[in-house]
């Protein structure tokens, strides 16, 4: 349908759940045959677009907010609306002693450190989650200059992968996906210091009768599915 | 090796953005280099608005243009039944606006070289004004033609900001090259931005080189 | 003859800067008119005016009974309808053009009219036939010229526009291509406007003559006329003057490679041309300063065109070294410059009997 | 009104990049339009380079060159305490490189269009080879300097996709116009968008205008 | 005299596309040499050459002690600093100067080197004082040309390269620059290469004349010996040839507007030049086709100048309608140029006494 070249159904991803949902995607597609493409973006961002026009299928949020404003605004039915997840926020440095010994907090604390990567609290949940935590521990002002800022967790992760910045305040499922390489060293954030991360799923309104969207829904809450994600570090009902 | 789709996507944008824009900018940027009229300094700074504009206003203001409630965007859906925003021609009309100038600026500056010498020569042989302008002013404007082509394909194919705001990241869609370079930087998928990266400075240098070896050629040709 | 259907009505005021250009003149479309003026007297000016490459501020240009541009009726014909040729000081040619390719252009969309005006001719008079395949990037200024002229005959024009189409050129190529000039308006019946600061180039080739001096018409008339009666010499500074006079064609010597000429009776003869039919009547310019006068026919000289005729007016000038002697030699006049040492030491009167010697004339059509 | 702040980093941003490519473009663009060296088209393939790669591209290779592990992000450090990725000096130097051929390229132009013909008049007038270069060639190259000048502001101030990897969004340091307004509208504060982008877009007519007004009176001042 | 120190070496392979110049002359430093030849013959691309616009492929270019080229030792002295003066064909004024500012360009960068040259003589001489403020766009191409050759002057070069700086200029113009142009080399001691095509252009100004034919030297001298062993005519499909002989001023007589000079016990006159010192000896050029001859004096001829003398030689061909015979006249020569029916006529033969008529001859410096 649309005209789309490939793929049955379109799913929009928070970028936080990439790496879960491509998983998913490859599992889902050989068991039932139907094909979907992935989107990824900062949740706010996936948000704007299908305001604007955007041929999604599927909305994987980060967030419950922007999924039931989807359903106010009638571009989604209230009926498809669950959680698929609840994300844990940590600490992480791409250097493997910086946080084996001390906690993070301490570090945080310390200030030894250059840049502190966030994603854009505006737009990634896991943004809001981490200012959640600076201001819970009184150092939203002392750390300022040392903030920068991904549009999406990705991004913020990106920013410390790469070396430019030595912590990020990112999602836990990113650090799972790296322990086998990569490495690196995080602390998880006390789950005190910021609200439940509880991830949305939701059916477009323009999908109310794509059988491929329905069936990855229901992929996501079945058995396998729920396993699958709880192996990216995700609690799942 | 990565996905080639965001590569052949952003081919195909890039060629059908030159194509039509080479249509509609050759009839304005000879109008613009000829012209006395007061409101030529008006249309230059139209036509240029583009080069000095951030990617993020003009993909704003076509988001507010574009979508599928504003009339052009419902239009367009009544037309094909697809929305323009987060779609080919979506991003088409995108690069239309974005690269614009690319094309109009070096078309002009071509012709306003050729000048009106040869102009004038023509029509005292008999050659009405297109008559010139095909045979005489485009002949003696090749450089500049094909500059402004390879301008326009090139800065399409890097055209990031516009297509981040009304295309978004949809696979086979709109997922043109540099977003896919973005998304796996992002990703963490170093080896596969490595890969894209180097083929698009590769591909990037070989056009160019093609480009300024055929110019330097026939610039001796024609003295 | 110059009847509002065959003629140029120029009645114009243009403005370049400082610089106005008023004209109100009727040119005779036949032949050849000189445009003639020092630099800056407005004959490119005129030139771009009639060409419809500029417009005049105010006025008309009628074309015979086309009317090319009129600012009451706000007329103004397209440059490229008005089938006028234009021959520019620069050359114009086009560089993306081979040689070949610069003259196809203007034969083609001539439509090669009538064909009266032959390619291979143009080619061969202009010596272009071994730079054909030539880029134009490589020429010389002489070389660059004569394609530019062959491009213009070559689009076949209605009126020719030539502005100084010999400057640049040295004299063996002037030579080449005088004839060739002087010949495509009589040969097509494409009058042409013809702008030079040389005499005589303007002798050689123009039958009328219109002269400008700072934008304004100072003289305008058959050549003849105007040379004999307007001295322009101080409007020139230029010195030169002469007179044109008539005599018929009696035969060719091609031996001593002469063609003999009758003048009221009078042999004479010039370097021979041999496509001069015996019994045509050519007109001759002759240079003032290249007739000496004698009072008793000379013997044993080698000058051979001694022409008997009676003095018609002396004009002297205390400011001038010389006088200026007409004389009348059968219907027509010749003018002769000779220093007023020697016109006190003749002691030439008006009326007296002299002999006109003349050593170098030119045939002026 | 929006926070302002955007706006005055883009500017300065603009500036200080203009400037330091004006003096890194002047005699680079002078080279090219001179040489005949086999090595031109390599050169001028390089130059343009920035044109034809994606900002994400050219974001990538800065990300991973300016890094403060990489040699030239190291040094960077020892020598200001500061790294370059995150900074006002990183956008600077990744700005030069993606203007660079918008600085090059008309000044180039401008360059050849003035021709050997007056540098070989000024040498026959006892002119060196810088003497002409500064007294006739640039002179003669003003509407040449003036676009290359604008384009390049213009440009910069436009950036985004650079600046969106390796600026990191920091308020009042690398948070430029075109990175806000993005934001704007991705959050959805169109209002704010709106006050932006309207801001752009008569800053950029205005400026426009004002060089194309200039550029007819100057071109008319030299026929 | 031209010894090395006071000469220019110019031993060179030049190559143009399917051209080549090749040349092997040493020419001297004093006075005007006239590069002369048709177009496309390669004066353009010896004088490029020489002011080192062009690098020959091969050879030597050494002006007085200092070598500016030599592909040998691989020096190559950059352009500007040979203080060679260059007015090129197509003038190159700076666009984004007024005239007055392309004069200052010139006048500041020469360090007005002794002042010999002065600002306002030069202005004067070249009739820009009106035009100064003017801007380049608006100027006539004569205008164009003075302006340049004003600018030349005021670098105050070392050797002047005059490319064709008369083209382009109305008789006018040229009248009013030629007197100049003849003064500088003297006045100042600046030697000047002058391209020409026009054979009258070269004697009034040059002394010694390089003839270039196809990018080859035909002839090399003064220029009275090679007008008078050279026919140019075949060379130059140009006709004109003449003779330089010497004459020494006697004196001026304003009332008749002439000045009096002796030639081997002849008197002559000539129009008033009061510049001219008496018994200052000057060359006049003859053109031959102006020279006369008669078997016994001619009486009551406005033609003065009547010079006895012996003929020296008849050179002939049966393929042109002229003759022309060399005549001794006191030290020197004159050559006249007659008809052949003349020639028949008047059974002129070697050693016959004769009389050369004379009406137009001009001081040749
Ligand atoms: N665009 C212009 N602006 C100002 N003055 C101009 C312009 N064009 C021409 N003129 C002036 O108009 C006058 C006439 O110029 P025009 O070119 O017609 O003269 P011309 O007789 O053809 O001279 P030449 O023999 O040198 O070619 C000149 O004084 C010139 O300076
Ligand atoms: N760049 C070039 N490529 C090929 N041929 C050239 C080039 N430049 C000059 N020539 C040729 O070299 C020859 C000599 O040219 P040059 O300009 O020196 O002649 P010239 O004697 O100055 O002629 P003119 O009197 O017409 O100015 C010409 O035949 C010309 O076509
Ligand atoms: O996964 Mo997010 O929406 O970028 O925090
Ligand atoms: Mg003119
Ligand atoms: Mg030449």
């Amino acid at each position: 349908h649309d005209g789309r070249p490939s793929g049955d159904a379109l799913i929009a991803v928070a970028t936080n759940f990439r790496e879960a949902a491509m998983r998913l995607e490859a599992d889902f597609e050989a068991e039932s045959g139907y094909e979907i493409s992935l989107a990824a973006g900062a949740t706010g961002q996936l948000y704007a677009q299908i305001q604007n026009g955007a041929p999604y299928d599927v909305m994987l949020s980060a967030d419950r907010r922007r999924p039931q404003m989807l359903v106010e605004d009638g571009l989604a039915g209230a009926d498809s609306l669950f959680t698929y997840a609840t994300g844990k926020l940590v600490l992480w440095s791409a250097d493997e002693a910086l946080l084996s010994c001390v906690s993070g907090e301490a570090v945080l604390r310390s200030g030894a450190f250059r840049r502190l990567a966030i994603a854009n609290p505006h737009l990634a949940p896991y943004g809001t989650a981490a200012m959640e935590v600076l201001t819970g521990l009184g150092l939203s002002d002392a750390l300022a200059g040392k903030l920068v800022r991904g549009q999406t967790v990705g991004q913020a992760f990106a920013m410390v992968s790469s070396g430019n910045a030595e912590l990020g305040l990112v999602a836990l499922s990113q650090t799972v996906q790296l322990a086998d390489n990569a490495g690196g060293s995080f602390w998880q954030v006390p789950s005190d210091l910021y609200s439940p991360i509880r991830q949305d799923a939701v059916l477009l309104e323009r999908a109310s009768s794509n059988e491929a969207a329905r069936a990855f829904l229901a992929y996501l809450r079945s058995e396998k599915g729920r396993a699958t994600i709880a192996q990216f570090g995700y609690e799942t009902d | 090796m990565p996905d080639l789709g965001p590569v052949l996507l952003s081919l195909q944008l890039a060629a059908v953005t030159t194509v039509l824009l080479l249509v509609l900018a050759l009839p304005l940027a000879w109008w613009l280099a000829t012209t006395r009229s007061v409101f030529k300094p008006v249309a230059e700074a139209v036509t240029a608005l583009p080069l000095v504009l951030p990617p993020t206003v003009i993909g704003f203001y076509l988001l507010i243009a574009l979508n599928p409630q504003a009339p052009i965007g419902a239009f367009w859906v009544s037309m094909t039944g697809d929305t323009l925003t987060f779609s080919f021609a979506g991003l088409v009309v995108g690069s239309i606006v974005y690269s614009l100038p690319f094309m109009v600026q070096p078309l002009q500056s071509a012709f306003e070289n050729v000048g009106k010498g040869p102009v004038e020569a023509a029509a005292m042989l008999r050659a009405s004004k297109l008559d010139a302008f095909c045979n005489v002013v485009l002949p003696q404007s090749m450089r500049g033609l094909i500059t402004a082509c390879v301008l326009t394909f090139a800065h399409t194919i890097g055209e990031f900001g516009v297509v981040l705001m009304i295309g978004g990241n949809i696979p086979e869609r709109t997922r043109v090259v540099s977003i896919a370079i973005f998304e796996h930087v992002e990703e963490q998928s170093y080896a596969e931005a490595h890969w894209l990266s180097a083929g698009m400075l590769v591909f990037a240098f070989l056009v160019l080189i093609a480009v300024y070896v055929l110019n330097r050629s026939w610039r001796v040709r024609t003295g | 003859m110059s009847g509002p259907a065959n003629s140029l009505t120029l009645s114009l005021l243009l403005e370049r800067g400082d610089f106005r250009l008023r004209l109100d003149e009727t040119i005779a479309l036949d032949g050849v008119t000189a445009v003639f003026g020092r630099s800056g007297s407005g004959k490119t000016s005129l030139l771009r005016a009639i060409a419809g490459l500029d417009r005049p501020a105010q006025g008309r240009i009628v074309f015979g009974d086309d009317v090319w541009f009129d600012t009451d009726t706000r007329q103004s014909m397209k440059p490229h309808r008005r089938g006028a040729g234009y021959l520019f000081q620069d050359a114009r040619l086009f560089g993306h053009l081979s040689v070949a390719g610069n003259l196809a252009f203007a034969d083609k969309r001539s439509g090669h009219q009538g064909d009266a005006i032959a390619f291979e001719d143009v080619v061969a008079a202009t010596g272009l036939s071994d730079l054909l395949s030539r880029n134009i990037g490589g020429l010389s200024g002489g070389e660059r010229q004569r394609v530019a002229l062959a491009r213009t005959l070559l689009a076949r024009p209605r009126l020719l526009l030539l502005d100084e189409p010999l400057t640049g050129l040295d004299r063996a190529a002037k030579r080449e291509i005088m004839p060739y000039l002087r010949d495509v308006p009589a040969r097509f019946g494409i009058p042409a406007l013809f702008v030079s600061h040389d005499i005589e180039e303007v002798t050689a080739l123009a039958n009328r003559i219109l002269v400008l001096d700072g934008g304004r018409v100072a003289a305008h008339g058959a050549l003849g006329d105007v040379l004999q009666t307007l001295d322009l010499g101080p409007l020139l500074a230029d010195g030169t003057t002469g007179s044109l006079i008539e005599a018929t064609v009696t035969g060719h010597d091609a031996a001593l490679g002469v063609t003999q000429l009758d003048l009221a009776g009078t042999p004479l003869s010039l370097p021979l041309d041999e496509r001069l039919e015996t019994g045509r009547t050519v007109r001759l310019f002759v240079d003032a300063s290249d007739v000496a006068l004698a009072t008793a026919r000379p013997e044993g000289i080698s000058i051979r065109n001694i022409l008997p005729g009676q003095i018609k007016a002396i004009e002297k000038n205390a400011s001038r070294p010389y006088a200026d002697i007409v004389v009348t030699i059968g219907k027509g006049q010749l003018r002769a410059r000779i220093t007023r040492a020697s016109l006190a030491e003749l002691a030439l009167t008006e009326g007296m009997e002299v002999f006109a010697l003349v050593k170098t004339m030119s045939f002026a059509d």
